[in-house]
């Protein structure tokens, strides 16, 4: 690694209102050192992050053209454009490569992985080796998974419930299971370095009510990380071993409850909702207060709400299984624990908005993701607690209601925070400023083609279109197509920016070290950031996210 | 079917639990409106009042932030409160059937519904049944996990293998509705739904009796043969098995191994089914039919005879 | 972190080297035993859901998991277990000698360590022939199972496998890592560069004996 | 070495109350036993006692997210 800092860095370092020059070519991250070896080997965070990028960008496209496959099918009621075991495959990807794929490592990998030790002011993640590493065994699960792909698919839907997946399936359900249960790993590997990292190397003076609500989120979705993910790896071994060995401990056959394998699942599948959707709230805590140039509402409320919603969020897988044969103490337990996770959410969206009240707005194209993120959210958010409700529950269980609801938290929030967090660091990571009309446009695309292609699966859903349905009654098939047919501009507004992107990395304007003026411990040092992030040790500011404009604190004056 | 506008935007309901359900899910919508529709409409105000440039008020103040933390906090929880209590109330309702309630046993395998009505009669796929009155329908699976879901009545419930679950309604409206699988259980998950037929009293004694009989067996038997895998091989679905084609068996001459040639009548299909190894046919290869005694039931049985005599005129058997 | 080294004669110094990204010796040292300790998290979760499956099935199947336990080898888990607290006691021993620097003795008792846990895969290994003996293998599609007329039996014994198999997984890598371990320690000038490895080592390793002092009374006690 | 002792005595007593079964509930007691032996291993042996408190916290968080998964999922399987 070349040395950290020229001499016109330190002067910088001095002179905090300085913004540090660009450094010239040679000394950042990206141009240190081009060999095979030393992106392939490397153990810089920054550079594991584009690792991470490039992989999930590769998954998000696998799992959409699935999802442009599912679409097809649905525009004919009686299933004459795809056979069901087709569409059955179809969903059956879309919802795993989505899922574990590309959602769940989205925010933190890439993101998480290149502003964590920038943003808490270190050189570099705890454990640099386990942070590669956690790449290889992500690409080895990964593996395994287009294997079963590539060899027939698999028809059991992401949920892989037993008996279904263990004994009446017979397409490629075991390579499926061994790629997710690796992958399982990267994310405790990814979430284990975060926590150990945020704990022990912040930089003098970053006290925890210093750290961005960025570093926030992401603690709490490392501590989801470590707790909820060892259990589906459990689940899914019994599930392997229950296949191959015929262990019989979900074989209804032998006295085994297949209803056990849908508790151990969801123990860890409804915080892995939160594993993407915290490092959402994160992005956007950052994004708002920096467009409307002031301090995040109730900082410390939001701080608390992430912790909060990483710990509640144990307590209400049971919602899922309301009508799967659950006790109904049970039920009624899991569905008033689950009315008790919607408020920390509900303080998030409240305090944007309070954030971006009296702020002073520049509507770019980071902007634009996160209001569209805050309105989705929002509605998102509370057709979750229609599902809670037991008797609507009853109703609209599998239906496209739940598959609406899903959608609107998932692609309306987090992969609009996801292009949001894309383009508000984009010059930070790669020293060049995109296009801004480009952007624009490619939000207001993803935000029509969004919502003319879930909305409607909201009515499709009380109406009683079940989920997972090849072939449908006649009389839903209006909305289908209405619904397909926005999935053709959801899918247009999702390649403007893989376009204008790559074509900023040569054309686009040379980037200065923040520009957006906004605070934060990554825009103090050079974009792109030399191999080892700061010049010299980077100076703490007293108060996170200290605009010029201050909003109501509790008690701290203003400057 | 009842025909439906294309754009029907609100189910049909046809119990007085159906429209208490309706009564939650308008409520709490209005409840969601008055939680979001004020944050877009401050968004979008706030953006363009607040704009870089626009001159605007932008002084704080302090005192209020913890006191608004915690009222957009709490006030939002406790409203939805309320919704849990009330959903809670109807769903506990729909646990406990009254006594007096007419049992029906639905059997769910894959791809098809079974329901077998009090008085003996059963049905494949569709459901009469009586209104004003309780009806208790006592759920099971034979494979996988399938759900019984009858939207018309907001009420749906898992087929466990292996386990009996239960769902009981007291349906108010006459009328037929639909009838929904709604636990993906394999390949033809979408194909398992069938007609839920509410009919007065009266009506439903009047179908009991004969009107059971013009139920069209085709449908039915053709489910079965489907389900119980004879077309797999009799539909040469699966590669390298010789099974002869089924269609127009019925009535035609057979000639058998040991020189015997005999009309196949329905005695001699239904004999064949049950035991297939007896009076082979003449240069048939080795016998791969497995026995369906004791797996079929003999109203099924019937049915799967009665479709295999309607198979003459179609050769792929009446496509529902 | 840990006492100081008081020795009488401190054999060699003992120390760490810095990573290039840590501030500080302590800490390095807390990052990786608290590193240690979120991942020991993590395999305490992995084994929390087996030892729930175990509950479930004991509150499905009272009667069947306690015919299926009778036929478990009582005394050779018994011996097991006093195998391994003793590969626990070897293991303590080894951290105090390597605070105190005295490198030789730290390398016997990591070797100790090493064939204490050889011996308890070998118990085990002989608990698996004997069980295979007794036609108690049922996932075994050939074989006959001994209990087959209570099917409820066949899923305790099948757990019972899996359970110990990922027990044994865990040991086999313990193994395997301890005795690279042994190797480098045994070279000249290891304790003052990386003694560190071996206190964290020695969490996972009890943590190995820790999650078998659960097992053995879970499986074998409570359901005799 | 007193540490070995006490977990070793600790085994002694649960393989005799397996042994004997001295009355129906053992169960209740055994797994009495084994609580005291894990928590002796942890915060003795693995001198969790001795550490810093943000690692005695991560060593809690497990069992107390175990004993999370148990009490839920039997809030279904006892009232069945």
């Amino acid at each position: 690694m070349s040395s950290a800092g020229t001499l016109h860095g330190d002067a910088a370092a001095r002179d905090p209102h300085i913004p540090p020059p660009t450094l010239d070519r040679p000394d950042d991250y990206l141009h240190a050192q081009s060999t095979l070896r030393s992106w392939f080997l490397t153990t810089d965070h920054k550079r594991i992050a584009l690792l991470y990028l490039a992989s999930i960008t590769a998954f998000f496209v696998i799992g959409a053209v699935a999802a442009g496959f599912v679409r097809l099918a649905l525009v004919v009621p009686d299933g004459a454009i795809m056979t069901n075991d087709t569409y059955n495959k179809a969903f059956t990807i879309h919802g795993v490569v989505m899922v574990w794929f590309f959602l769940i490592p989205s925010i933190p990998a890439t993101f998480g992985n290149f502003l964590i030790p920038l943003m808490i002011g270190a050189k570099d993640l705890a454990f640099p080796k386990l942070n590669l590493t956690s790449w290889y065994v992500f690409m080895t699960g990964a593996l395994f998974t287009l294997v079963a792909v590539v060899l027939g698919g698999v028809d059991t839907g992401w949920t892989f419930y037993a008996p279904l997946s263990t004994a009446f399936s017979n397409t490629w359900v075991l390579p499926a299971l061994i790629g997710v249960t690796i992958v399982g790993f990267s994310s405790i590997l990814t979430g284990l370095n975060f926590v150990v990292t945020i704990h022990t190397m912040r930089a003098p003076g970053m006290t925890w009510f210093r750290l961005p609500i960025f570093v926030w989120t992401h603690y709490a979705t490392s501590l989801i990380f470590l707790l909820a993910t060892p259990v589906i790896t459990l689940a899914l071994i019994l599930l392997i071993a229950e296949r191959a060995f015929h262990v019989g401990v979900f074989d209804p056959a032998y006295g085994g409850d297949p209803v056990l394998f849908q508790h151990l699942f969801w123990f860890y599948s409804h915080p892995a909702v939160y594993i993407m959707v915290l490092p959402g709230m994160g992005v956007i805590s950052e994004i708002v207060p920096a467009f409307a140039q002031k301090k995040l509402f109730g900082y410390r409320f939001v701080a608390y709400a992430a912790i909060g919603l990483a710990s509640v969020t144990f307590f209400v897988w049971g919602h899922h299984m309301f009508v799967n044969g659950q006790s109904d103490l049970a039920s009624l337990a899991f569905s008033a624990l689950s009315f008790a996770v919607a408020v920390p959410s509900a303080v998030k969206v409240y305090n944007w908005t309070a954030t971006i009240h009296k702020g002073s707005l520049r509507l770019d194209t980071p902007m634009l993701y996160a209001m569209g993120y805050i309105g989705l959210f929002v509605l998102g958010g509370l057709t979750g607690l229609y599902l809670a409700t037991l008797a609507i529950n009853q109703h609209i269980h599998a239906t496209y209601f739940v598959v609406a609801h899903f959608h609107y938290i998932m692609v309306g929030g987090t992969v609009l925070a996801f292009l949001g967090g894309l383009h508000f660091w984009w010059p930070k990571i790669t020293g060049r400023m995109y296009s801004e009309p480009w952007g624009r446009i490619s939000a207001l695309f993803i935000f029509i083609g969004f919502n003319v292609t879930f909305f409607p699966q909201f009515i499709l859903g009380y109406l009683g279109m079940p989920r997972r349905y090849a072939t449908y009654p006649p009389e839903f098939q209006l909305l289908n197509v209405l619904s397909s047919a926005g999935s053709t501009i959801l899918a247009a507004g999702y390649l403007f920016p893989m376009v204008y992107l790559v074509h900023s990395l040569w054309f686009g304007r040379r980037a200065p070290g923040n520009p957006w003026d906004a605070k934060g411990l990554e825009w103090e040092t050079a974009s792109p950031p030399p191999p080892h992030n700061f010049a010299g040790v980077p100076r703490v500011p007293k108060v996170p996210y200290d605009y010029p404009i201050q909003a109501q604190e509790t008690g701290r004056q203003h400057t | 079917m009842k025909a439906e506008s294309a754009l029907a935007l609100w189910p049909p309901a046809a119990s007085a639990a159906a429209v208490e359900t309706d009564h939650i899910i308008l409520g709490f919508t209005v409840l969601t409106l008055l939680l979001t529709v004020p944050v877009f409409l401050a968004i979008t105000y706030f953006a363009l009042r607040y704009r870089q440039g626009e001159e605007a008020d932008r002084s704080t103040d302090e005192r209020r932030s913890v006191l608004i933390e915690i009222s957009w906090m709490l006030i939002p929880y406790v409203l939805t409160l309320f919704f849990f209590g009330w959903g809670a109330k109807l769903f506990i309702a729909s646990r406990h059937p009254p006594p007096d309630a007419m049992v029906v046993e639905a059997v769910g395998r894959q791809w098809m519904w079974k329901f077998q009505h009090p008085t003996g009669q059963s049905e494949i796929n569709d459901l009469h049944l009586p209104i004003d009155q309780p009806v208790r329908i006592r759920i099971t699976s034979q494979d996988v996990i399938h759900a019984l879901y009858l939207p018309a009545l907001r009420l749906q419930i898992a087929a466990l293998p292996d386990r009996t679950t239960e769902i009981w309604f007291k349906a108010d409206r006459t009328g037929t509705y639909r009838l929904y699988c709604s636990e993906y259980c394999g390949t033809d998950h979408s194909v398992m739904d069938g007609n839920l037929t509410l009919m007065t009293q009266a009506e439903y004694q009047d179908w009991l009796t004969h009107g059971h009989a013009q139920q069209s067996n085709v449908a039915a038997g053709r489910a079965l043969y489907e389900s119980y895998g004879c077309a797999g091989c009799h539909d040469g679905a699966v590669a390298g098995v010789k099974a002869p084609g089924l269609a127009g068996l019925y009535g035609r001459a057979v000639h058998l191994a040991d020189g015997r040639t005999i009309t196949a009548d329905a005695d001699y299909i239904r004999a064949k089914i049950l035991n297939p190894n007896e009076n082979r046919l003449a240069g048939g290869g080795k016998q791969v039919m497995p026995s369906f005694r004791g797996v079929i039931r003999p109203d099924d049985l019937d049915r799967l005879v009665g479709y295999l005599k309607a198979t003459d005129r179609v050769a792929e058997g009446a496509q529902r | 972190m840990s006492a100081e080294f008081i020795g009488a004669n401190p054999a060699e110094p003992v120390g760490v080297t810095r990573a290039g990204h840590f501030a500080t010796d302590a800490q390095q040292r807390h990052a990786a035993t608290f590193g240690m300790w979120a991942w020991l998290l993590t395999e305490l979760l992995l084994f929390a859901g087996l030892f729930l499956t175990a509950l479930i099935l004991r509150l499905l199947h009272p009667e069947a998991v306690q015919a299926a336990a009778g036929h478990l080898k009582f005394w050779i888990g018994a011996a097991n277990t006093v195998v391994l607290l003793c590969s626990s006691l070897t293991m303590s021993a080894a951290i105090e000698l390597s605070r105190l620097g005295w490198q030789r003795m730290m390398v016997g008792c990591l070797l100790a360590t090493a064939s204490l846990g050889a011996l308890f895969l070998m118990l085990k290994g002989y608990e698996y022939h004997a069980d295979y003996e007794e036609q108690m293998m049922p996932f075994l599609a050939r074989r006959p199972y001994a209990l087959a007329e209570q099917p409820a039996t066949r899923l305790f014994v099948n757990l019972y496998y899996v359970a110990t198999a990922l027990h044994a997984l865990h040991l086999f890598t313990g193994i395997a890592i301890l005795l690279g371990l042994t190797w480098k320690a045994s070279r000249p000038g290891f304790l003052q560069r990386h003694q560190n490895w071996i206190e964290v080592y020695g969490l996972y390793w009890h943590f190995i004996d820790l999650i078998w002092i659960i097992a053995f009374p879970v499986l074998y006690v409570v359901n005799r | 070495m007193r540490t070995f002792l006490a977990l070793l005595a600790l085994l002694a007593v649960n393989v005799a109350l397996g042994a004997t079964r001295p009355f129906e509930q053992v169960w209740l007691v055994e797994l009495g036993v084994v609580a005291v032996m894990a928590a002796i291993i942890v915060l003795v042996s693995m001198e969790v006692r001795r550490e810093p408190p943000l690692v005695r916290l991560f060593a809690g968080v497990g069992f107390f997210w175990a004993a999370i998964l148990f009490g839920m999922t039997l809030t279904d399987y006892l009232a069945r």
